[in-house]
């Protein structure tokens, strides 16, 4: 058997080894190198810094526990961003796996840092089935879908939603999505009423969502976790996306010497059994 | 009776649906709309609650009958109830019951459901690395531009591999933003976009004239 | 039946030439006139462009699947993998092993499912004929139930019915990664000959495609989410994109809700697609603008 | 740290090695956890729903008055007759209101929030004014439009003109999903991440 047949039956278990080390590697030695601002998530940060002091802000936590790693940096950089601008923050949910609970935990500990009071500074509206429904029916009014917050506490006695009653008192939404939903805030609520969103999404829906950034449905986009480095670059807030970045570095190029390796192997072994068999 | 009453209340709700969204807000069709958006997150909160139903029937059924893993399968149950009953419990009887922070609910959330929700995918990282050393091939002209594109944009989108586009001349990582993923891969999103929706929305029709049905359980 | 094509086609032009030439003189001469109505009427005047689009996809849907159902041959290209799904069972028969078919891990209300038992159907049909065991792990209760009733009308209509096996279509597990634990347990020890997956696929798309892979059976996949067809594409044999596993589906179920539905979203994005050159020729003579303005949505 | 607080790093560690363990083989440790996991989901559901939709929507509205919530909230529970053989058909009509109803709020926004927007913006210029970059970027977006849309085309067989736009498709096609390849690395590869800074900084940081 040659070198190239042997690679070939590699048993996975020592790639996964490799990326293992490749990931942990970093970790323990810290090589920081410089990450560039994309347009997108630079027109995002724009978006945001152009509103004025104060404005109503709604804060979709729209992913499940598991992208909490691509996520979370860009949840934890909005609230900085939004907080300092003194917004008033509105946080709801479509993840009935676990989004309220993200939702209060994040927006409650970035509240504490910039001292600001529940119900006056922010309010976390929770969960609610159907994501088409509660998108189209805040619409109309926020009250009759979400008629109490995410711990019961009716809307009435919550001072900031007095001044809230449907998307024309909503300045931006800032959506943070894993799935589909994102693109029912760009198909319902921007088309429909016109509320402009920007939106950081996992990597895996990056790609997709340049469609609507180019339409203007979206006035920028934060792609992964490296989108959520870029924001917390233009916040000069630099935490863990920043580090991630780092580790990511080496396992994509393991990846991208495993495809090239993968391939010589191929092309290797191929021709010579075109060869024996000619 | 058992067809015709659930393909006319489709209808009914679908219609009202539609036809308000030519309607302004303040009209009498436009509220008929606010109440049945509200009806529809109440009795489609139901339907979330008919999947943990299954899972309890499966799971109990499994245990009584001491079907392989039974065993396991009485940490499921544990499981629901551990979550659902201080769930439910009012908070007034004490503060570890209810939602909210620092109750038994929030304490499972944070320290094992949401943990092992991101490590199962986290798992997918070691997966995607040994597909690319054994399934990734430049088997034809369309795979060999797909591997060359995914090669690209994974350098592209690290720290270490822009370093590396950026000793080429030419500022290939901006290129490769404007055109590829705002150009070419943009288009192309568009055109599935526009298909994908074509295609929902037909679905939606069916579905309103009750032409589809598969959904109530027959073909 | 061209005929009735050629006169629909008339009638529609119809309506766009009205769209195109009467609707911006409307709104241009009376812009002014027309916000008033726009704040005092109910009807919300503004969305009228909205308005047309609908009827004319609507009835574009029902003519094409009224067209169907009456029994007009309605042409659809065949797609390239599906010679391959007979040719997979066939291997699976002379090498007796299993075929394993996945029909998505989604509810049977999201369209890929249903696409996805249609085909199972006629999968079924080729193994009844050749007596290939077949098996089929679903993940809800609604699918399971119309995978036996698929798969068992395939042994009727084959004459096979007594080897039908009711358990061939099984419950496997509800949660997404239990279930791929399962299947992917299923693939290593029974080692099937051939795996078709055609529906709803997520992040496990890669990890059952790969076991497969690795167990070495001939794979065909098919399913219209993009950012798992990349894995698919790499690790099947064959695979069908996007709304091509609609095409299939009603290629080879010739339902003719399918078939006209597919029809008259064939017919609507044609119109797209001369819409978008109109746009195009226009916005590059920088004239025009008000039809650019028809496609606005508020 | 407290005593109660290393408790709970160890146990996000445990689990998060029970399951990384599946990798190396199957094992009842995976085992334990996968299943306590399945149960751990769905009893989170029973928590938020009871909350919010059958306290929130349901009981709150009928106690003070608005006693027509009890027409939704039946039509709710009479989901429940689907487990039973006999009486299944009648969870149908609330299906279908589920069904329908979003449906409709389906068809409206697919064609008009969706499928007119990318309409409209597709018509860019092509007379070259905004210089040579803008002009071969709007190419590019309209003829890979077009061609996306030409191959997902089935009412013709793709021959001749249709062919070669078609063709020119499927390499757009593979372009586009050659990056959706390369952000879904991205993004698995982060997850991993996230769980390494764990296991790292938080875990193995706390003992050494």
């Amino acid at each position: 058997m040659s070198f190239w047949e042997r690679m070939e039956k590699l048993d996975r278990r020592w790639v996964y080894l490799a990326v293992g080390i490749a990931v942990i590697i970093p970790f323990i030695l810290p090589t920081p190198l410089p990450i560039s601002i994309t347009t997108e998530a630079q027109s995002l940060f724009d978006a945001v810094e152009a509103l004025p002091d104060g404005s109503n802000v709604m804060l979709v936590y729209d992913y499940y526990p598991s992208t909490i790693a691509e996520c979370e940096p860009i949840a934890i950089a909005a609230c900085h961003h939004l907080f300092r601008k003194n917004c008033k923050i509105i946080t709801l949910s479509n993840i009935p796996y676990g989004g309220p609970s993200m939702a209060e935990k994040i927006t409650r500990m970035m509240a504490d840092q910039y001292g600001k009071t529940y119900g006056v500074d922010y309010v976390n509206l929770g969960y609610k089935y159907g994501y088409v429904a509660v998108l189209s029916g805040m619409g109309q009014s926020i009250e009759s879908i979400f008629p109490a917050d995410n711990s019961g506490t009716l809307l009435s006695e919550l001072p900031l939603m007095d001044s809230v009653k449907n998307y024309e008192d909503i300045a931006f939404i800032f959506e943070i999505a894993d799935n589909a939903t994102a693109d029912y805030w760009v198909s319902i609520v921007n088309a429909q009423y016109g509320v402009p969103i920007g939106c950081g999404g996992t990597a895996v829906m990056a790609p997709k969502f340049y469609a609507y950034i180019s339409s203007g449905q979206f006035v920028g986009l934060l792609g992964g976790m490296r989108g959520a480095a870029e924001y917390e670059i233009l916040i000069n807030k630099q935490a863990d996306a920043v580090k991630g970045m780092q580790a990511q570095s080496l396992v994509h190029l393991l990846i991208i010497g495993l495809v090239i390796f993968g391939n010589v192997g191929f092309f290797v072994t191929r021709s010579k059994q075109k060869r024996g068999a000619a | 009776m058992r067809t015709s009453l659930p393909i006319a209340v489709a209808f009914i709700s679908g219609l009202v649906l539609v036809v308000a969204f030519f309607f302004r807000d303040d009209s009498l069709i436009g509220s008929l709309r606010q109440e049945f958006i509200v009806w529809l997150t109440i009795i489609g909160g139901f339907t979330l609650l008919l999947g943990v139903v299954s899972i309890v029937r499966v799971s109990w059924t499994a245990v009584k009958r001491r079907k392989e893993g039974w065993f396991y399968k009485i940490l499921t149950l544990l499981g629901v109830f551990a979550m659902a009953i201080p769930a439910v419990l009012p908070v007034s009887w004490s503060p570890l019951f209810g939602r909210s922070d620092g109750t038994i609910y929030d304490w499972l959330f944070n320290y094992m459901q949401s943990p092992m929700m991101s490590t199962m995918f986290a798992t997918l990282a070691f997966y995607i690395a040994s597909a690319a050393h054994r399934a990734f091939r430049a088997r034809s002209a369309e795979a060999t531009i797909l591997l060359i594109t995914a090669c690209a944009i994974m350098l592209w989108r690290i720290p270490m591999g822009e370093a590396m586009l950026n000793m080429i001349p030419g500022d290939l990582p901006s290129w490769l933003n404007t055109y590829v993923m705002g150009g070419a891969n943009m288009a192309v999103q568009r055109g599935i976009i526009i298909g994908a929706a074509l295609g929902a929305a037909s679905m939606s029709l069916r579905i309103i004239l009750g032409i589809e049905r598969m959904y109530m359980g027959k073909g | 039946m061209i005929k009735t094509t050629r006169t629909t086609l008339n009638y529609l032009t119809g309506i766009l030439t009205t769209i195109i030439f009467v609707f911006p003189e409307v709104i241009r001469a009376q812009s002014e006139e027309v916000a008033e109505i726009v704040t005092d009427s109910l009807f919300r005047v503004d969305r009228i462009n909205a308005l047309i689009f609908v009827v004319v996809f609507c009835s574009a849907i029902l003519l094409y699947t009224k067209w169907a159902k009456a029994g007009k041959p309605l042409f659809l290209r065949k797609i390239p993998g599906l010679d391959a799904v007979e040719e997979a069972v066939g291997r699976a028969t002379e090498m007796g092993r299993p075929v394993l078919f996945i029909p998505g891990i989604a509810e049977l209300d999201e369209i890929e499912t249903i696409a996805g038992v249609s085909i199972l159907g006629r999968v079924a049909k080729i193994t009844a004929q050749y007596d290939t065991p077949l098996m089929v792990p679903v993940r809800y209760p609604l699918v399971l139930a119309a995978g036996q009733e698929v798969v068992e009308q395939a042994y009727i209509e084959a004459g096979k019915q007594d080897s039908y096996d009711k358990d061939s279509v099984r419950y496997v597990a509800g949660e997404q990664f239990s279930f791929t634990a399962t299947v992917n347990g299923y693939m290593m020890r029974e080692r099937p000959a051939t795996n078709i997956y055609m529906g709803a696929f997520f992040a496990e798309s890669l990890l059952l495609a790969e076991t497969g892979n690795a167990a070495g059976s001939i794979q065909i996949a098919g399913t219209a989410r993009p950012e798992q067809l990349p894995f698919f594409i790499a690790a099947c044999d064959y695979t069908l994109m996007g709304e091509e596993l609609y095409a299939a589906s009603a290629y080879l179920s010739r339902e003719p809700i399918m078939t006209g539905g597919l029809k008259g979203q064939d017919f609507v994005k044609m119109l797209i697609i001369v819409a978008i050159i109109i746009g195009v020729l226009l916005a590059t003579f920088d004239v025009g603008e008000w039809y650019i303005h028809l496609f606005e949505e508020v | 740290m407290s005593g109660w607080e290393i408790f709970q790093v160890w146990l996000v560690a445990f689990l998060t090695l029970a399951l990384f363990s599946f990798m190396y083989k199957d094992n009842p440790i995976y085992r334990i956890a996968e299943h306590i996991f399945a149960g751990l989901t769905a009893g989170y559901q029973v928590g938020l729903i009871w909350d919010t939709i059958i306290l929130q929507q349901v009981w709150v509205p009928m106690t003070s008055g608005q006693w027509w919530v009890v027409i939704p909230g039946i039509l709710g529970m009479l989901m429940f007759t689907r487990f039973s053989s006999k009486y299944s058909w009648v969870s149908r009509s609330s299906l279908a209101f589920v069904m329908g109803a979003t449906a409709g709020i389906f068809l409206i926004s697919e064609l008009h929030g969706r499928v007119l927007p990318q309409i409209q913006d597709t018509m860019v210029s092509l007379s070259g004014e905004g210089g040579f970059g803008a002009t071969m970027l709007s190419i590019i977006i309209v003829i890979g439009v077009i061609s996306t849309l030409i191959y997902f085309y089935f009412s013709k067989e793709h021959k001749g003109a249709l062919g070669v736009t078609a063709r020119v498709g499927i390499w757009f096609i593979m372009i586009s999903f050659g990056a959706h390849f390369g952000y879904t690395v991205m993004g698995r590869v982060s997850l991993l991440i996230g769980r390494m800074q764990f296991l790292i900084e938080d875990w193995i940081g706390s003992f050494i």
